[in-house]
């Protein structure tokens, strides 16, 4: 058991799985919890918890806004996280706002969008933002609703016009489905599948954007927790990810703008700490990232995302990356020995990171999820949010196994039986 | 163990023979409902009789997990044949069931097979699923009402 | 000492003040921390601490996605906590919406009536939220700025007119200085000023909205944390407070929207979990209250608020009201005292809460409030993010002392002495 | 005790009676300056030199607290009469002292009384307050070089 759980990628996920209380934990007739869910949320590492405690009960106080000496203390803790995790993902402090999740991040950006095109009483600076009917917005057709729904919303609020590049059978962005336009003026896309687990082409996917102008939102909710990122060096305009799927709290995200950016876009949420001048009459703005982070903030969740990633700094990103590679492996090995099932995304390893999702003949995903649960084993089941992914693959749904630092291989294997269990109980064979 | 408790061969059997299975005509109206959750469909028909009062017949396609199958099927067992009022009765009662956390004991003399969902209405996730068929014959239903009200008005108006 | 702290309100402010963590610690040179800035954010009790804990160390899931046993138990906990807040504002659970802050919450109606505005794609029923020029949306001259912003925003989207209820200068509003009209879609206001403490007349304010039609929005973030408040009884149309003020976490808050209007009103932030349908030509959306939690929601903060309002539920509201009432009436009491101080706000105890805010002639209050600081009494000096009122007034920033359930009257007693001392320390007489 | 840390007597002094307080005539370029957290609020008026090289005065009316007032003070001294680099080379000097936590150690023939401010380094929230002025002294001194760069260019339009 020990051996099989420290892996030739050196991580030591005995000693990890200490710091997650909750892995403890039985369920149903006292199995033994395995949490193979950690793409919808991870579980949260003592230290984090630790952390946001620790903030609570010592320095707690409104940020930015006392002069007494707890606010100090809170303002620096909430700022010292933002610098960490600027450098954890490669950018710059003043370049990330915090949010309460990735689809507040991503929202922010539409409405900033659609915000400039109404240009009453906006500057010269926000019109590289603004949109109108015939421009476009690109997307693709495996993105998590919350890439597609606000830019749906955002065509439906401006007139411009939403395009998408289409999947392959294997679960890749089709490169050739679509032909960008001088009229294209973003283009959004996961950098990881939340359900194929395939890795987007960012390169190519930034180079094709700049060609024509276009500004890019990276949707990296699936990349930051799971391997190193630097958005710098992706050079995206925009990227979101949320907290919670990085060991974090939930209710606490990041979005990532280039400074130039954020400088000349209009503010989204507005109210206190965001403002420069306030009068009856109308009201001037506060440089960014203040700009965007209107009212008292997920102070002592920012201050635990911070934590979180120390954490995962303390371990090395690579080494997580290599971690997840090796459970998928031992997932595709095992899954494909079992008659019936079919892997809905790449069945290799390559430019891919950890959601395996799958479907199994003859037994609906709810009905596999079930199984696996009776067994302890909690799997997603259903579209994961990408619905119109899984219509392209002409399913409804499928089981999605993710992981993270804590997942062991020996608990990926449990998959497979389970699986098999599943199709024995249901009369398949 | 408590698979067995979900699944119990009740639900099984109707899952594996789906009573009212293959949409049919001749019928009086067809509803498409979704569960958000899991992307699970149902296309239901219904006809009822002329003074649309009683329940003649029920079919319906299910592209769903077990529990969505099964259950559509013993709707079609229940309702087929009832009033309309009895079976909005029996419906109350699959319902009140289903959502009841397990704490709900069903009559088995109003539910008849559909008792065996009361160890579904322990997994709050999979109440959905045995409710999903109900909301579109729910739903049928009283587009056929609609329909009938607006007729009426029609020719009630076409009179005047 | 014991004799001064329970108070006639019988509450046991001693052994309430053992739950707080925070209020043990010293500050600058090893003075007691006097925390006398509750209404900028309130401290957190272990009950509240250990309930989000508890959470993550046993249910932690991604809530109404999973199937599994974790994702059951962590909806669960979530939903229950709707209940339970819904109960304590007298409100039925569907008409709570989580967001990250009051502030949000405020922004999501003034979004969702520009996104009304826009027609396109919409059905009827939102057309009572949509606004055009002429139409105009009426506030105070009180707000703080998250009442206020987010309204002059939504009108250079949609054209329409900001006015505003003047205040008076005993710090209430005018409600001579205005007249509705026909044209009037929103009035929004204050319950209580964060600034002047001041109750707002809400029957009135309501009653003549209503004649003229226009929808009312209530800021109840000073008032739900420190009054009993019944959202139905008050009949306003939405409502919004935060959970930080109110000894709950921060981010997280709640929105409150009569059903009948939640039903009718298009989305704001879209995603996961708020869609019913989604096609990559469009999609349609979830009932509320889920149609406005787009994304993996504060899963732990509502908890965390839940446990909140359990804790203030066992004190009873009533009492929380009538201690602080107590506390004012010191302030009051001992600050007149003092040569020189200007209470900016009712100085009487009608119809008026907690927060006591007033100027020192010849010292500037961020000069106040450092004296106070270095004497462990952390106060809020500035313009507590209400200008407009501040102007109104001729000044640029007052000092404010704010309470809650764990304050006690010796405390308060320390500010008089305070601002004595700072007026000898910069030779004022 | 620390606050004297922070009000220094020399702050003090400078606060009771601030030097360049009033605006005067004749000036180059005036700003207003605010800081949004308090609402403090600062109007400087910089008269340079024919070259545009040199500081030959500064007024300005500062609404604020003894922090922001004496800082404007401190900066008049400083400023008035040095080359309009030497002034910013102080105001780098300043600037760095009051955002170094209090671990920055100022020199004195740099900043003279200024470097009474290095308390307030100690408190975050008041940094704002000690730059205040020197913001509006920034601004106001690259105003008039825009000014003068857009004069010359107008008036080489005119030669063309
Ligand atoms: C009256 C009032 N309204 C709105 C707010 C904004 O609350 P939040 O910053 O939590 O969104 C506050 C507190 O800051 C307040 O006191
Ligand atoms: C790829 C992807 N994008 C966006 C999201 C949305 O993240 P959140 O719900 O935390 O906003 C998720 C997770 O749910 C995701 O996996």
């Amino acid at each position: 058991m020990t051996t099989i759980q420290t892996l030739p990628t050196g991580l030591d996920v005995a000693a990890i799985r200490d710091d997650f209380p909750i892995l403890t934990r039985t369920v149903r007739e006292g199995r033994p919890l395995v949490y193979l869910d950690s793409g919808a949320t991870s579980q949260r590492p003592r230290q984090v918890l630790d952390a946001e405690r620790a903030f609570l009960e010592q320095h707690n106080a409104a940020v930015h806004r006392g002069a007494h000496q707890l606010a100090e203390e809170a303002t620096d803790d909430y700022e010292s996280a933002r610098a960490r995790i600027a450098t954890f993902v490669g950018a710059d402090p003043a370049e990330l706002v915090f949010v309460k999740n990735a689809t507040e991040g991503i929202n922010l950006v539409a409405y900033a969008m659609s915000n400039s095109s109404i240009r009453t009483g906006l500057g010269p600076e926000s019109e590289r933002f603004a949109l109108g009917p015939g421009d476009e917005i690109v997307v693709t057709e495996l993105e998590h609703h919350a890439n597609l729904v606000p830019w749906q919303e955002l065509c439906r609020r401006t007139g411009a016009t939403l395009r998408w590049y289409s999947v392959t059978e294997d679960g890749r962005i089709d490169l050739d489905s679509l032909e960008l336009s001088e009229r294209t003026k973003v283009v959004a896309f996961a950098h990881q599948s939340n359900v194929l687990g395939s890795i987007a082409p960012v390169e190519e996917l930034v180079r094709r954007a700049k060609a024509v102008g276009a500004l890019t939102v990276l949707d990296a909710c699936q990349s930051v927790p799971h391997m190193p990122v630097n958005l710098t060096a992706l050079d995206v305009d925009f990227a979101a990810f949320s907290g919670h799927k990085m060991l974090g709290p939930s209710g606490v995200g990041v979005l990532y703008g280039r400074t130039e950016l954020l400088e000349a876009m209009p503010p989204f949420l507005t109210g206190g700490s965001m403002i420069e001048l306030v009068r009856m009459e109308g009201s001037s703005y506060a440089p960014p990232p203040q700009r965007f982070e209107a009212g008292v903030p997920m102070t002592s969740q920012a201050v635990g995302l911070g934590a979180a990633v120390d954490y995962l700094s303390a371990i090395g990103m690579e080494r997580v990356q290599a971690h997840e590679l090796e459970l998928v492996k031992v997932a595709l090995d095992t899954l494909r020995e079992v008659p019936g099932v079919r892997i809905i995304g790449p069945d290799s390893l390559e430019d891919r990171g950890g959601a395996v999702s799958f479907v199994v003949d003859g037994v609906h995903a709810h009905d596999v999820g079930q199984v696996l649960d009776d067994r302890g084993l909690a799997v997603r089941v259903g579209h994961h949010c990408a619905w119109p992914l899984h219509r392209r693959f002409g399913i409804a749904a499928t089981v999605r196994a993710s992981f993270h630092v804590y997942t062991t291989p020996a608990e990926v294997a449990q998959l497979a039986d389970g699986v098999r269990a599943a199709r024995d109980f249901f009369g398949v064979s | 163990m408590k698979l067995e408790q979900m699944y119990q061969e009740i639900i099984l059997d109707h899952y594996r023979s789906p009573h009212g299975a293959g949409l049919r005509e001749p019928f009086d109206a067809e509803t498409h409902h979704i569960n958000p959750t899991c992307g699970d469909e149902v296309t239901l028909r219904v006809k009822l009789d002329d003074s649309g009062e009683k329940v003649e017949g029920v079919s319906h396609e299910t592209l769903g997990c077990s529990i969505s199958q099964a259950s559509a099927s013993v709707l079609t067992d229940l309702v087929v044949g009832q009033t309309v009022e009895e079976a909005f009765r029996i419906m109350a009662s699959f319902q009140e069931m289903a959502q009841g956390r397990g704490k709900v004991v069903p009559d088995e003399d109003v539910l008849g097979d559909g008792v065996a969902f009361a160890g579904v209405a322990k997994y709050p996730a999979r109440v959905k699923c045995a409710l999903l068929g109900w909301m579109a014959f729910k739903d049928a239903v009283a587009r056929v009402h609609d329909a009938a009200a607006q007729d009426e008005a029609t020719s009630k108006g076409a009179q005047a």
